[in-house]
């Protein structure tokens, strides 16, 4: 059956979102939702343990031949994006129990697991295929559920945050597919692999230009590049608390991906940074989202709110890492892919504990809950500290090869700004963490007591990833560093 | 042809972007949708007309079901992938557009309105609440 | 159990300490027997250590390996033993202090108080025993957040305030230079390992040299020079057991230890004289003795003004190492032992002052010598130490100082060596003149003041004795010490 | 005739287009919307995609019109004139057209046999003749006349797969928002009254 | 629309005739224009058609809410479902050349099937849309 792990992979989230639909029972549903996503982790870490042997996975779906049919094609910085994807999915789904029951009308969970699927499904579908338009398809899956499942949030609010996304995302897939369309017409395939052979050839057409213009934009709508992250905040804020930890740990991860293959798999290196000079748009972007994005995130109230602005900022880490187009800030920024995902899906899920038991994640609504949820204000505080990059966290691993990268390309000045900003980092948080330990307990935290396992669980073992992947990152550094050699086609 | 082999775009282009425009400017959220529509429909004439050969034919093959690919050596056929990717798309507008509409619907139920501005106000009236609840 | 196995108990004792206090914390007896308990198991461990440094050995040991080639790992060099042998000995007494203080001063949260301290020691044990740079930044900051909350212990508008000074100065300083110092190291050098002779010999030129020292002066804001120090007088809301053990000795010999250490293990000694890089930053610690004595002396408040003098002193250890030469680093390593003895006592007696007589102002104490006259003489040996008289410890390292800068052929520095010590004169010694020669300020104050003797709690008492001891017998025998810092500041 | 039709085509749409932004009257919009579907499906017919003008009727002309009529009928039928100034969002439009019309330079000539969208991968499909995977090109023959049908259900079914599960996402996604929400007459549908009511949200 | 009796015995008519029609875009999906997209709508719009003539419940009574829905996600696993057996038999994913001993032959059955799991679910969503917007009242 481990030929054909990457169909699983793909199906079994996608057949388990039809039965999850299908079941009237909502504790069955997730059942099915749960037996799917620890499937599609077990499958990535298979793929993954196959990509570092060093092997290219290539899976011809329906039997065909590549160009003309739709293959998989899994290198190891695809690998690591699935397991990123399906290992938050697993950790976060159990979490969804209660939380989402608690949130949610209980007519809605077992439709809302579909979602939950579909949505898991959508983004595994993205990473993991070889063709440019069949990433379309799947972007639509994620996208179509994602927007269903942002406008689940009990505060009306979260309609017009979906509907905002909904047009931003269309907009952003419409872009995809004008650039898809265009490189289509130039080349008469869609195989990226494919692409990437007959693109050379062509690199003086302004057709060519046009097209790579269009899909970075369609992209960095999706994965919320300043400035056109105004969709994101709003969406993480008003979102049920699962579909945020989700989301904000995979979906923007999973755009970033796709820009990352599109830059360096589809186009090349050579066109996308000698020629275009890329790197010269792509810093300065990222430097502007890291310093106002952190700058925002410090006057926020709504401390989810807050959390959403990081991640715009913590977005514009990782395009800085990109935008030196070398292998340690490659690293760097597969790294923090990974690591990001770690953290902000621990400091949502902490937060998913707070909205289940306080109702509300405004900063004054977290006062003084140090003494009543004493375990969940540790995963939000430990969470913070990796943010800020603190060693022996994630956090620091990220920061680490990033300000290595930034000063082997001789930009001291990115390398300090980096670091500058990694203390706004330190404002934003501990403003949180003050009112936690600190602040006169609100009435309602007042009456507040431990959230139950079933939440503090998966909270605990994204803090212990946070923790062992900060103290060993062998294995992280390791993976990262093959995938960015991948990216930058050298050996693996 | 060859001035026409340009203008086509041109025409597609300029479709396609007054649906964006639509899309972009207007505050009425049942017209934007309709703008994103339009717009996507636009995308799909692109796709479809760079799939068309002069003096082609539809991609269904002519001649007995057995000696197909001989008969169809000789007949022009218009490229089939682009009808095929389109065919994907026109469902998935369709889908968009069902989930953006849905969310119209719930958007005027909570809201009394479906106006950008309006509902802006709303949302920022929300937002002062819950400052000042906190 | 070889030494280096030793060495990682010596950080895991407190903070099995801490689990102890925490498991205890309804029976504030057993509590505190607890950790008193782990303060002299973990003195043992590091006398036990110091045995095999003194004989030569450099224990190591590598933890993990949180990023390939740069591992978590310890060893004990004669400096590190040196800080560890201060912390540990003063940790048992500070304890003993704190038992008498907390008791007396009602102080809530005693237990949190206690865990953290503990850990806080552990961080300090592991700042010196870090065997390169990366486990120095670890533990360094580790200690940055594990104090962060005995400074804000009062829980007050204030005390957060501080807490955010605090927080704010050292977590940016250490992540904004000094981690941008590191990671550059490792660029131009593909180590981060100390070495004897130093790392960058070589690998870097004037300019960068003198770049990089800028840095790691400042990006170590534990060491308070200026102008990154207000985060010291900030920290003083603390209750007084961790100014007197943290902010006197732990966390800012942390400071002032990884400067010296860097100085001597990353660039190298000889390689700075050579290159005259730290020429600059010996007059910014010039200034900061300089100006930190001119600010105490405008401070009223007895902690306040202890605070600013501890910036000032700090810096004789940043001059020292500044000098780099081996006068230099003798006198700046004899001074974190000799200035942390004297004002550990310091700090012992404005806490005692504070519990047994309410009073924070130094105006308020004149006559309180009548009251508290063990109190108040050990103020007056702490003083001595801390200005360089003799017969108090201080002495050795002034004079090693003034040693090196003379050395260094810096003789505007022996000046500021000189007033320097006139000024603490002025500002300490007012102190214990006052408490001895002048009437009582305030007849009617308070009942006790005017009546008998009324000293500190005994635990707190005895505490100040010894460390007001200690401070007399280093003048006369400073060997040990000398030994150790002899080891590693050339012939 | 090709190219008069076409061009006729394209002429009807921009004019649709442009009243769809400019009227106000969303009934009258949804309509327009309509109506530039079946002048899209026509132009596809031109252009030899007869499945995808087949769709379009079905899909864009019938469900969306309809689904877009059932909208107008809940929220009001009158768009709101508004003050937002026109000249960013024109700007951007601008910007994003020009950058096309730039691209469409190199774009190979429209209609042309030779160009690289009809050698690569096409010819294959038309031959019927497609290699399969790991067997060293041997090819396999369908035997179905419309190519279509096969790139769609077989040589690319993995896309259909996936554009199935948009759809079913969609229902899903609408679904969740429409269940245990208010104004629903659905839900009272299988209990008392409701039954007479005219389905006007549809008409 | 109750009273028009015109309208409904037309429609009555139509009805018939249109889901035939949609069976024949079904079948006949391989020699011609159309398959399971289309053959799908066109079922739906005979749905839509009738619910529109003889009122929503009505079309409900007949052909109700769950079973829509289910038909929906039915076919998404009839597509999916084929892919597996497929897998099962020892091909990849989707290859139905393995469902038969003749490879040609097994695509026609292939086909076939994967476009009945489309039409079914193209037909489940599309009522459930239609049912969905019909059956909300205007609010305010």
């Amino acid at each position: 059956m481990s030929a054909h792990l990457p169909a699983i992979q793909i199906v079994v989230p996608l057949l388990a979102a039809a039965l999850c639909v299908l079941v009237p029972w909502k504790r069955v549903s997730w059942g099915i939702a749960f037996a799917g996503s620890v499937t599609a982790f077990f499958a990535a870490i298979g793929l993954l343990s196959r990509v570092l042997d060093g092997e290219e996975i290539r899976y011809a779906l329906g039997g065909w031949a590549a160009p003309w049919g739709i293959e998989y094609r899994i290198d190891a910085v695809n690998a690591l994006v699935l397991l990123i994807v399906a290992g938050i999915g697993v950790v976060v789904t159990p979490f969804a129990l209660k939380s989402v029951e608690r949130e949610l009308d209980g007519r809605r969970i077992p439709l809302f697991y579909g979602a939950w699927m579909l949505c898991l499904c959508g983004l595994l579908g993205i990473a993991i295929t070889g063709d440019a338009f069949n990433i379309f398809v799947f972007l639509e899956i994620s996208s179509l559920s994602a927007y269903a499942l942002i406008a689940m949030g009990s505060d009306r609010r979260a309609l017009v945050s979906a509907f905002r996304y909904l047009i931003m995302g269309s907009v952003g897939a419409s872009f995809i597919v004008i650039g898809i369309g265009l490189l289509y017409v130039e080349t008469g395939t869609l195989n990226l692999a494919d692409l990437a052979e007959r693109l050379p050839a062509l690199h003086g057409e302004r057709t060519v230009l046009v097209a790579f213009a269009f899909l970075t934009v369609g992209t960095s709508l999706k994965l919320a590049l300043f400035p056109l992250h105004l969709w994101l905040p709003n969406a993480y804020t008003f979102a049920p608390s699962a579909v945020t930890a989700f989301l904000a740990a995979t979906a923007t991860k999973v755009a970033v991906y796709v820009l990352l293959r599109f830059f360096f798999t589809v186009f090349g290196t050579a066109y996308s940074f000698e020629q275009l000079r890329l790197g010269v748009w792509l810093l300065p972007l990222a430097l502007v989202a890291i310093f106002t994005m952190s700058l925002v995130a410090i006057f926020q109230g709504n401390v989810k709110r807050m959390l959403a602005y990081s991640s715009v900022a913590q977005i514009g880490y990782i395009i800085l890492g990109v935008s030196f187009a070398s292998v340690t800030g490659l690293t760097a920024a597969t790294l923090h892919l990974f690591n990001h995902a770690l953290m902000k899906g621990a400091l949502f899920l902490a937060l998913g504990c707070v909205m289940y038991r306080v109702g509300s994640v405004h900063i004054d609504a977290l006062r003084g809950l140090g003494r009543r949820m004493p375990w969940t204000m540790a995963a939000f505080t430990a969470g913070g500290l990796s943010l800020i990059g603190v060693p022996l966290t994630v956090g620091f691993v990220s920061k680490w090869f990033l300000v290595l990268g930034a000063l082997e390309q001789g930009m001291w000045p990115v390398a300090a700004l980096v670091l500058v900003t990694s203390t706004m980092a330190v404002v934003y948080i501990w403003r949180v963490v003050e009112a936690i330990y600190f602040g006169e307990p609100s009435p309602r935290a007042e009456s507040a007591t431990e959230a139950p396992l079933s939440l503090l669980v998966p909270t605990w073992a994204l803090i212990v990833a946070n923790l062992y992947f900060g103290i060993d990152a062998t294995l992280t550094t390791s993976v990262a560093g093959q995938a960015a050699r991948t990216l930058l086609g050298g050996a693996p | 042809m060859e001035v026409l082999g340009l203008f086509n775009y041109w025409v597609v282009i300029f479709l396609m972007m007054v649906g964006f425009y639509a899309l972009i400017s207007r505050g009425n959220l049942v017209k934007k949708v309709i703008g994103l529509n339009i717009f996507q429909t636009s995308v799909i004439i692109f796709y479809v007309s760079t799939g068309k050969i002069a003096g082609g034919t539809a991609p269904i093959l002519i001649g007995d079901d057995h000696g197909v690919a001989e008969a169809g050596a000789e007949v022009l056929y218009s490229n089939p992938l682009p009808h095929v990717l389109m065919l994907t798309a026109i469902v998935v507008g369709v889908a968009t557009m069902a989930m953006a509409l849905a969310l119209v619907v719930r958007i005027r139920e909570t809201y009394g309105t479906v106006e950008d501005d309006e509902i802006q106000e709303q949302v920022l009236a929300d937002e002062a609440v819950e400052g000042a609840r906190a | 159990m070889n030494a280096g196995e030793l060495a990682l108990l010596a950080l895991i004792i407190p903070a099995v300490g801490a689990g102890l206090v925490g498991l205890l914390r309804a029976q504030p007896n057993l509590r505190e027997a607890a950790s008193l308990v782990t303060g002299g198991v973990l003195l043992g461990v590091v006398m036990r250590i110091h045995r095999a440094v003194a004989a030569g050995e450099i224990p190591r040991l590598v933890l993990a390996e949180p990023l390939p080639g740069i591992p978590l790992e310890l060893e004990v060099e004669p400096l590190g033993m040196i800080f560890a042998l201060v912390a540990g000995s003063l940790w048992i007494v500070t304890t003993l202090y704190a038992i008498g203080y907390m008791r007396g001063h009602h102080e809530k949260n005693q237990t949190r108080f206690y865990i953290f301290f503990a850990l806080a020691i552990s961080c300090t044990m592991g700042v010196a025993f870090a065997g390169n740079l990366f486990t120095l930044f670890v533990f360094y900051e580790a200690l940055t957040l594990s104090t962060f909350p005995l400074v804000t212990h009062a829980g007050t508008d204030a005390a957060k305030r501080a807490g955010r000074v605090y927080l704010g100065i050292l977590l940016s300083t250490s992540i904004a230079f000094q981690l941008f110092a590191i990671i550059w190291t490792y660029l131009l050098t593909g180590t981060i390992d100390f070495e004897m002779g130093g790392i960058l010999e070589g690998r870097a030129g004037e300019g960068v040299v003198a770049v990089l020292l800028a840095l790691y002066v400042f990006g170590i804001g534990k060491a308070a020079v200026m102008p990154f120090h207000r985060w010291l007088p900030a920290a003083m809301v603390a209750p007084t057991p961790v100014s007197a053990l943290l902010h006197a000795v732990a966390v800012v010999k942390a400071g002032v230890f990884s400067i010296l250490k860097i100085t001597i293990y990353v660039f190298g000694i000889d390689f700075l004289t050579q290159l005259g890089a730290s020429v600059w930053l010996m007059w910014v610690a010039a200034a900061t003795i300089i100006l930190a004595s001119l600010v105490a002396f405008r401070k009223d408040n007895l902690k306040a003004r202890l605070a600013y003098s501890t910036i000032s002193q700090l810096s004789y250890v940043v001059l020292g190492a500044m000098l780099a030469n081996t006068m230099g680093i003798i006198g700046g390593g004899m001074h974190i032992v000799m200035h942390a003895f004297g004002k550990i006592t310091l700090f012992f007696c404005a806490g005692a002052i504070m519990v047994a007589a309410h009073k924070t102002e130094i105006s308020d104490m004149r006559g309180l010598g009548r009251t508290m006259p063990v109190t108040c003489a050990a103020f007056f040996v702490g003083t001595l130490s801390i200005i360089g008289l003799p017969p108090a410890g201080g002495t050795w390292s002034k004079w090693f100082l003034g040693l090196g800068a003379l050395d260094a052929g810096q003789v505007g520095l022996v000046a500021v060596l000189m007033v320097s010590s006139l000024l603490s004169i002025g500002y300490l010694m007012i102190v214990p003149v006052r408490a001895f020669f002048s009437p009582a300020s305030n007849p009617h104050g308070h009942g006790h003041a005017n009546g008998g003797i009324h000293e500190a709690p005994l635990p707190s008492l005895i505490a100040i004795v010894i460390t007001s001891l200690c401070c007399l017998a280093l003048f006369v025998y400073p060997d040990p010490f000398f030994q150790l810092i002899s080891m590693v500041a050339g012939p | 005739m090709e190219s008069v039709v076409d061009l006729a085509l394209l002429g009807l749409l921009a004019v649709t287009a442009i009243a769809v932004v400019r009227v106000r009257n969303l009934v009258a919009v949804v309509m327009l919307m309509g109506i530039y579907s079946f002048l899209s499906a026509a132009l596809f017919v031109v252009l030899d995609a007869v499945d995808v003008a087949f769709t379009e009727v079905a899909v864009g002309a019938g469900v969306s019109t309809i689904l877009a009529l059932g909208t107008v009928a809940l929220v009001g039928t009158r768009q709101q004139r508004h003050a937002k100034s026109p000249v960013i969002p024109l700007l951007i439009v601008l910007v994003t057209g020009g950058m096309l019309v730039y691209g469409t330079y190199d774009l190979p000539r429209w209609g042309q046999a030779d160009n690289p969208i009809h050698g690569h991968v096409a010819p294959e499909y038309l031959a019927d003749h497609v290699p399969l995977a790991g067997q060293d090109g041997e090819a396999l023959e369908v035997h179905i006349p419309n190519i279509v049908t096969t790139v769609l259900a077989s040589y690319r079914g993995y896309d259909t797969l996936g554009e199935t599960t948009v759809v079913f996402a969609a229902m899903v996604g609408v679904l969740l928002l429409f269940v245990g929400t208010g104004g629903r007459r659905g839900a009272s549908a299988r209990g008392a009254g409701g039954g007479d009511d005219d389905p006007d949200g549809a008409s | 629309m109750r009273d028009q009796i015109i309208l409904r015995i037309a429609a009555k008519i139509l009805v018939g005739p249109i889901l035939l029609f949609a069976l024949y875009v079904q079948f006949h999906g391989d020699y011609g224009p159309g398959g399971g997209f289309q053959a799908g709508v066109i079922f739906a719009a005979g749905i839509i058609l009738y619910a529109l003539v003889f009122g929503l419940d009505q079309a409900r009574a007949v052909i109700p809410m769950g079973v829509v829905m289910w038909c929906g996600t039915l076919g998404v696993l009839i597509f999916g479902g084929v892919g597996v057996v497929a897998m099962l038999m020892g091909g990849n994913y989707l290859d139905y050349g393995v469902l038969l001993h003749d490879a040609s032959h097994a695509q026609h059955i292939g086909i076939l099937l994967v476009e009945a799991g489309v039409l079914v679910t193209v037909f489940g969503v599309m009522v459930t849309l239609f049912y969905s917007f019909a059956g909300r009242r205007r609010a305010g």
